[in-house]
């Protein structure tokens, strides 16, 4: 019941808030988050699937059995740690909109612990519809922290970010439901059970059907990557979406598609993953190289960021499409170190918009002098985002591209990907280091700048305060371990990815190589 | 195909691809882990220091203490190591393991690999990084307060990452060395943050240092993927165990000396990465002293020598370093001829000898390059300390025409005088360590059989020519002379003393005069390593330094080893048989007076220019410029060649464009028509349909009625008529 | 029988149908009536061969004159011009429709239906209509408003009747001919089942029994107490002698007490709910004819228009 | 009443069901073409004798009372209906002085 805990507890703490007066909102959102923290971690430290297979935190309560719906979670390493992530960052968004957020605070944290709420639904979830519920109900509490708490263009970001991902996600809903009816005419009843739809779908679909199940699931998951050219609602609701809904969009939000290719397109149509990976990579390079690029020219420091995100998913896609151990571990490091890096500096900027009530590098730079606190936090980001070694990037990004150059010689798997894939994103490297410096060249180091007539920090203290640092020093410490340390987060995945590959040795045919040095060595 | 290389290799030779029981695993050496975490506890300490803002000068006590410490261990370690060499594991970092064999896994840990070569390059970079520490105290003064602690907790950085690079046990790690260094590069150069030029420097390092890591990224890959390993004990095993020639004549064995040839370049300033060097000059000098001349950019030298099998499998790899290495030598020297800023001279000359060490491994010389880097490291230190200890006492003032004289003035002797060594050292004067070192190098140009090698060793010499030249040139204008000055823009805004009249020039103190005389002592005492006898093995030459050599990577270059012991590289060996000669005698020997001569000549020469008659400098200038026909030259060399110039049109103008055309694309194409476009298609359906909303009840009804009565029809039909199969 | 026939019968209908409603010539909508009824009649003939029938000749003939009768009234309701005919019309629609519910010996409700409609619900019709209408001179056409004088868009109305009525000939066709209606014994099942449930009703149901028979005192009882004799249902009581006692069933129970035994029986609380929704009806329409309106809203009516182009406007803001 | 049960041609279910049909369709065109309000709902009283039709067709058919049940109670819909209609065809016709469907637009964006 652990999981359900889980799910329902920030459910009812935003029934709470609902309830008791607006003052009060913020603190019983805090100690709410922090309960579910606190149960994440009780849960976290009794799971026995550490680096098996096994799943945990297991519980089923029949819904409307003659559809075959039972209201089934559970969770094996993997879906554990991304939702360790989630709890982890529910109550440092908290903490990041303590006072960010002035008017109809109940809303606001009502709707963020809805929100987390369906996050951890969608990482808990073991069957389809509670799956696919949770994950559609991810867009409306962000919906609402855009539309109402967002900046100046908030209705149409609000509207389009709604839409666009909707409209994926309701193709990935046609494929989904293809499977299952599928699996029902197949054995003649029923069933939404995620173990039972991928074991089905691994063998009971046609190579076709599998091309066409997995163009479903990729309309769903593309867009909520986000995968070029389906990445455009991205930028602009980052940009005008709140501080902590940036951060949990950034964090976990984005992850949500990457999480649905690993649990669902890479186990449940294998072959099909292996006809079209190329294809796919292309598109996660093209994505890395231009997200990096457009970067480049960015004046708005969170647009950068927002960017920046399209680039670093990217990667995380091109490890997936290795399809081999050391892309999918890298991957999977990578959707949690882009969720620590990218959401500190998410917040680092709302830090920055709060005092200052611009994001334009134009107008304001040189911030090293008047906020040092903030710019050594604002440096540190920016390496591990830029995947600095020692720090969580690095590592990562070093599996997702070993993996994908080394897809097709790594023995067991058919990776189809091959050095020439891994050179072209490499790429991305330089570029993330040319862009984000540049941004810390600018908002960070040289003269100061202030935007003329905002100096009144009444509320703030020029430089971060404590509470600030309490959000940012968790954050940091994380990026630290998970640099120095990856391998217990690694050993903890190997059952998982095993199971996510399980169909892929079977699938090494002879005529079928890497591109790269197979096909050129004699 | 799906069986790898190495596979092949195992089943061809039946060698398991273990860890050589050549190298030992030494568990208790892991002492030896201090060394690299000194520099990280001092690293602590300076942080505190900064959270705590303290103002004194504790942070570089605890950094001078640190790396003292770290020198002493290293010197500890030399002595207590035992030759071949030594793996000692640390810390795990990344291991996945997904099946047996090769290639089903993956590990890269935090451990240390000690062999002489590493065990030479610790050394020189904790001891100069110490003395640098001390010296910097002072030099550092004026931030007292401010970035004091910043610059230590930089400089500890940086010595960590050094650390690492050099003594990592794989190359992953050598990898994390490897931007780690960078980072700190970039954190020192950057350390003046509110000057605009500091700051794009600092990223300029960086950056170009990015597309260097790029190549070392991209080679770790290749590595890995052909043979089934990142660390360097099972790598050589691999290399050594089988005859690869026969075995591999795929692309990737050609590949991976290009791409480490790459990130060489990127991190030692080469043709065509040389650009962030003379930059990175805006950084403190202690740095320049410390990163960018002596310690950092030998990365790429060590980085080469490291895997330097490798280069030997694919002799083209080996011509291209050394063609790059002598043409960076010679276009360093030309443009430093020509540079009016002492510091920057002093940096197209580390680029200059830079490129010298990378001929030296071209030509199959590990061991000069490696004596090279040994001795550079150290009269480099000195030059660019008297350097800093000048901009230190003039206000910042660098401009060599605005200096004279100052071997006369109070307080400025040692610095005169320990510069006098340093510019002895690196123009090669007779008996001096550079004079040894690079002999080494120009030497084997002519000895070593290669594409034109004859004529690098005549550019080699001639840049040795060029580069006694312009390293006297800045002595005599400084230091030799009668007495002027004028103060620089100053720096450090708390000495109130900006008047020009009432400027007094405050004379460096005992930290600096100190380390600068310790220093200059070590450039000295650098050439006798070459006289000492070679205790590893009596057929080579070479002395200490050879030693040092001789248990790693890259014995392949050492002189005098005998054919047999470098079995792989036949096509790339020295020409044994027949010696060439020059005039007639042994191309060593002939060196000695050769580069004397040349050395000499070009001192001479400076000694015209920029003693006795100054004004003929002048003239000469004037006159180079009124003939068009020759005017281009001392232009290009005062513009640097136009290559930041050239960098600025190919590559940044380029890819700047790109991106403000991506973000059009993305805004206007992607964006605007493709996905709003497509949003649009329903209001404009809904425009089409609009009448139908007529607002009458009774219209509503029928669309309403009509809609499903046609659905409930079809249907109706449909099962009735058994259509589309669907059985009522 | 060509599957395509009654289609074509109803689109017949529907053609005449057509002509009726949206022509003003007298031509045109006799034909149209002419076309509609010859539609209907074939439909209704395909639609005989479709199983059995429930009664005799006579049946036949008094459903056709009823259904003749109900259909044009139909018509004739939803085509004049005169509301007043109209709501005329409709009750003769109801009467006909009665008369078929006879023939069905739905006697309970065929009165009822009288009773209600055509007595109670058509006057409340009538009252409105005068109330609404300002009795206006009928006989000339030209005093009779235009919106009773022209359809709206007869075309698409009939074509989604003719859509409607070909959902239920789709349904009709094939569904119904495997029907049978139900037999005599049925019929005695459920009367005898019926009476069961009512043992009271025994001693009135028989004729000429003796005064001490005692009849069953529950349904239990009485379930045993009711013989399918030689000549219909048997009832067995016992005399205060001790000995059983056989009668023929002379009165079964009727459809009324059918209807309304079934009614508080089987749909208590059905009946419940249809009396708290009349109740609520009651008070709505006290609720709604006691408000006053203002008779010239003509303000109102401009100001409602103005917000309502305000949410008209085009800005980029509002969406995609 | 004799209890005679014939299988002669005499008024079949299917007859029953068009007529029903038939009325249905008709208050259905009645509804979406008159303009009159009253006339409408008396068009939608059409439909509602329509579906008696079928019900009590259906109830005779099985011999199955509950039909002949329903249509009291869509007797009692329909009185509440008309009840409630006219009251709200009277307030529509004081607002606007006509009976006209068409003079009530307000459901157009």
């Amino acid at each position: 019941m652990l999981g359900w805990l889980l799910i329902l507890l920030p459910l009812l703490t935003a029934v709470i808030i609902m309830a008791s007066p607006a003052r009060f909102s913020r603190l019983v959102a805090m100690l709410g988050s922090l309960a579910t923290l606190g149960i994440a971690m009780v849960a976290a430290i009794d799971f026995d699937g550490w680096g098996t297979g096994r799943w945990g935190l297991e519980s089923s309560i029949t819904f409307l059995p003659e559809l075959g719906v039972t209201l089934e979670i559970g969770a094996d390493s993997v879906s554990m740690l991304l939702m360790l992530l989630t709890a982890l960052l529910m109550p440092l968004a908290v903490l990041g909109s303590w006072t960010a957020v002035v008017d109809r605070t109940r809303e606001y944290f009502g709707w963020l612990m809805v929100l987390a709420s369906a996050m951890t639904g969608v990482f808990l979830a073991r069957d389809l519809l509670l799956f696919y519920i949770c994950f559609e109900f991810t867009l409306i509490p962000m919906f609402f922290l855009i539309a109402i708490y967002g900046s100046t263009n908030r209705a149409f970001a609000s509207v389009k970010f709604f839409i666009y991902t909707f409209l994926g996600s309701l193709l990935a809903l046609v494929g989904f439901l293809y499977v299952a009816w599928s699996l029902a005419s197949h054995q003649g009843e029923w069933s939404f059970s995620i173990p039972d739809l991928v074991h089905f779908a691994q063998t009971g679909l046609t190579s076709s059907e599998q091309v066409w199940v997995l163009a479903a699931l990729m309309a769903g998951f593309a867009v909520k990557i986000p995968l070029f050219p389906v990445h455009t609602w991205l930028p602009l609701a980052h940009t005008e979406a709140p501080t902590a809904g940036s951060v949990l969009l950034a964090g976990v939000l984005l992850k949500l598609g990457t999480y649905g290719l690993y649990r669902f397109a890479l186990p449940m149509v294998p072959e099909a993953v292996v006809e079209f990976a190329p294809v796919l990579a292309i598109l996660a390079i093209v994505g890395i190289l231009y997200g990096a690029l457009i970067c480049w020219v960015q004046t708005d420091v969170k647009k950068l960021v927002a960017y920046s995100s399209v680039s670093h998913l990217g990667f995380c896609v091109l490890g997936l499409l290795a399809l081999n151990p050391l892309g999918l571990q890298g991957s999977v490091l990578y959707m949690i170190n882009h969720g620590l890096s990218t959401g500190a500096l998410f917040f680092l900027i709302g830090m920055m918009y709060e005092r200052y009530h611009t994001r334009d590098m134009n107008v304001i730079g040189g911030l090293a002098s008047k906020m040092p606190i903030w710019s050594c936090f604002m440096v540190f980001f920016v390496l591990a985002s830029v995947g600095l070694p020692g720090l969580n990037g690095f590592v990562s990004e070093f599996l997702c591209l070993i993996g994908t150059f080394a897809a097709g010689d790594t023995g067991a798997y058919p990776g189809v990907l091959g050095p020439w894939f891994a050179a072209f994103a490499a790429i991305g490297m330089i570029l993330a280091a040319m862009y984000l410096l540049i941004m810390v060249g600018k908002v960070v180091f040289g003269s100061l700048r202030e935007p003329a007539g905002v100096h009144a920090h009444d509320v703030l203290p020029a430089d971060l305060n404590a509470r600030e640092i309490v959000v940012l020093a968790p954050l940091a410490i994380g990026c630290v371990v998970l640099g120095i340390q990856p391998d217990f987060v690694m050993h903890a995945m190997e059952g998982s990815i095993a199971e996510t590959l399980a169909m892929y040795p079977d699938l090494v045919p002879e005529s079928m190589h890497a591109m790269g040095i197979k096909g050129v060595t004699p | 195909m799906t069986v790898s290389m190495l596979n092949i290799l195992q089943s061809a030779v039946g060698v398991p691809a273990v860890p050589m029981d050549q190298v030992v695993v030494a568990t208790d050496l892991r002492w030896a882990g201090i060394i690299l975490l000194l520099p990280l506890l001092s690293l602590l300490l300076c942080g505190l220091c900064a959270a705590m803002r303290v103002k004194s000068k504790l942070p570089a006590w605890c950094t001078v203490a640190c790396l003292a410490g770290s020198f002493v261990l290293s010197v500890l370690l030399y002595v207590n190591y035992n030759p071949p060499g030594e793996v000692i594991p640390l810390l795990s970092w990344m291991n996945l393991s997904w099946g047996d064999g090769a290639l089903n896994s993956f590990s890269a840990n935090f451990a240390l690999y000690i062999d002489s070569l590493s065990l030479l390059w610790i050394m020189f970079v904790t001891g100069l990084g110490t003395l640098i520490a001390y010296y910097a105290s002072e030099y550092m003064e004026p931030d007292l307060g401010k970035g004091y602690a910043r610059f230590f907790a930089g400089v500890s950085v940086f010595l960590f990452a050094m650390l690492a690079l050099v003594l990592s046990d794989n190359l992953v790690m050598l990898y994390l060395g490897w931007e780690g260094v960078g980072f700190a590069s970039y954190w020192l150069i950057g350390y003046y943050y509110t000057r605009p030029a500091a700051v794009a420097a600092a990223k300029k390092a960086f950056i170009v240092n990015r597309i260097g890591d790029l190549g070392l990224a991209l080679a770790v890959y290749l590595i890995w993927t052909t043979f089934g390993t990142v660390q360097y004990d099972e790598l050589m095993t691999v290399l050594e165990s089988h005859s690869w020639r026969a075995e591999f004549e795929g692309w990737t064995i050609s590949a991976i000396p290009f791409l480490l040839m790459l990130a060489a370049f990127g991190k030692s300033a080469q043709l065509p990465l040389y650009v962030w060097l003379p930059d990175a000059m805006e950084g403190p000098t202690p740095v320049s002293a410390l990163i960018h001349a002596a310690t950092m950019v030998t990365a790429g030298i060590y980085l080469v020598a490291r895997t330097y099998p490798l280069f030997l499998l694919e002799p083209v790899s080996l011509h291209v370093v050394a063609w790059v290495g002598g043409l960076t030598a010679l276009l360093a020297a030309t443009i430093g001829m020509a540079q009016y800023d002492i510091k920057r001279i002093m940096a197209y000359s580390t680029v200059s000898q830079l490129g010298y060490m990378f001929l030296g491994l071209g030509v199959l010389t590990t061991y000069g390059a490696a004596y090279h880097v040994f001795t550079h490291a150290f009269f480099k230190a000195v030059l660019f300390l008297t350097c800093g200890a000048i901009m230190h006492g003039f206000a910042g003032q660098l401009d060599l025409r605005k200096l004279s004289g100052l071997r006369h003035m109070k307080g400025w002797r040692i610095t005169s005088w320990t510069m006098l060594i340093g510019c002895l050292c690196l123009a090669g004067f007779p008996l001096t360590s550079g004079y040894f070192s690079k002999d080494a190098i120009l030497a084997e140009a002519f000895v070593t059989q290669g594409p034109g090698f004859e004529i690098l060793g005549w550019i080699a010499i001639l840049t040795a020519g060029l580069t006694a030249y312009y390293t006297f040139r800045v002595w005599f204008r400084v230091c030799a002379g009668p007495v002027s000055y004028e103060p620089g823009d100053e720096l450090h805004d708390d000495h109130g003393d900006h008047g020009h009249g009432d400027f007094h020039p405050h004379a460096p103190r005992f930290a600096i005069n100190s380390v600068l005389v310790v220093i200059a002592v070590g450039a000295l005492v650098a050439a006798t390593p070459y006289f000492m006898s070679n205790k590893a093995d009596a057929n080579i030459a070479g002395g200490w330094v050879a030693d040092m050599v001789h248990d790693s990577t890259a014995r392949a270059g050492l002189p005098g080893l005998a054919e047999s012991q470098h079995p792989h590289s036949e096509e790339v060996s020295h020409g044994a048989h027949e010696h060439p000669t020059l005039f007639g005698m042994d191309p060593h020997k002939a060196m000695y007076f050769v580069s004397g001569a040349v050395g000499l000549i070009g001192i001479l020469l400076a000694a015209y220019l920029h003693l006795w008659k100054r004004k003929s400098a002048d003239a000469l200038r004037g006159w180079l410029l009124a003939r068009g026909w020759i005017a281009w030259l001392p232009r290009a060399m005062e513009r640097k060649w136009y290559v930041d110039e050239l960098y600025h049109a190919l590559v940044r103008a380029p890819l700047w464009i790109l991106g403000h055309i991506c973000y059009a694309f993305d805004r206007f194409i992607i964006d605007a028509v493709i996905v709003d476009g497509t949003a649009r298609v329903p209001r404009l359906i809904a425009r089409w349909l609009q009448p139908l909303q007529s607002g009458a009840v009774q219209s509503h009804a029928v669309v309403m009625i009509g809609g499903v009565g046609i659905i409930v029809l079809l249907l109706a039909l449909c099962l009735r008529f058994e259509w589309l199969g669907v059985v009522l | 029988m060509p599957t395509i026939l009654p289609y074509i019968a109803t689109a017949a209908s529907a053609i005449g149908l057509l002509l009726v409603l949206a022509s003003t010539q007298r031509v045109f909508r006799l034909i149209g009536s002419a076309v509609g009824l010859a539609g209907l009649a074939w439909l209704l003939w395909l639609a005989s061969s479709l199983g059995d029938g429930i009664g005799d000749v006579a049946t036949e003939v008094f459903f056709l004159v009823f259904a003749a009768l109900a259909v044009t009234s139909a018509v004739r309701m939803v085509s004049g011009v005169k509301p007043v005919y109209s709501a005329l019309f409709f009750v003769l629609v109801i009467m006909a429709v009665c008369g078929m519910l006879v023939v069905l010996e739905a006697f309970f409700i065929a009165f009822s239906l009288v009773i209600v409609y055509a007595g109670a619900i058509l006057i409340t019709y009538m009252f409105v209509l005068m109330l609404a209408q300002q009795a206006s001179d009928t006989e000339h056409e030209s005093e009779i408003p235009q919106y009773d004088r022209a359809p709206r868009d007869p075309v698409s109305g009939v074509i989604v009747a003719a859509i409607f009525m070909s959902i239920i000939v789709t349904a009709v066709f094939p569904a119904i001919s495997q029907m049978t209606p139900a037999s005599a014994a049925d019929r005695a099942q459920s009367q005898a089942d019926l009476l069961a449930r009512l043992p009271r009703q025994w001693a009135s149901s028989v004729d000429g029994a003796p005064e001490d028979v005692v009849w069953p005192k529950t349904t239990q009882e009485a379930m045993g107490a009711i013989k399918v004799g030689v000549d219909g249902l048997v009832f067995q009581g016992v005399t205060s002698s001790g000995q059983t006692f056989n009668a023929p069933i002379d009165r079964l129970p009727g459809n009324t007490q059918h209807v309304g035994w079934s009614l508080v029986a089987s749909f208590p609380a059905s009946l419940e709910l249809a009396g708290v929704i009349l109740l609520m009806a009651m008070f709505g329409a006290v609720v709604l004819a006691r408000r006053q309106v203002e008779h010239a809203d003509e303000a109102l009516a401009a100001s409602v228009g103005d917000t309502h182009a305000g949410f008209e406007d085009d800005s980029p803001e509002a969406g995609l | 009443m004799t209890m005679v049960a014939t299988a002669m041609a005499g008024g079949s279910l299917a007859q029953y069901l068009i007529i029903s049909g038939v009325l249905m369709s008709i208050g259905l065109a009645g509804f979406l073409t008159r303009r009159n309000l009253i006339v409408m709902f008396l068009c939608t009283e059409l439909m509602f004798q329509g579906v008696v039709i079928a019900m009590v067709a259906f109830s005779r058919w099985h011999w199955e009372v509950s039909g002949q049940v329903f249509v009291i109670f869509i007797l009692t819909v329909a009185a509440a209906e008309a009840a409630l209609a006219l009251a709200l065809v009277v307030l529509l016709y004081r607002r606007r002085d006509t009976l006209d469907a068409e003079a009530w637009t307000e459901l157009r964006e």
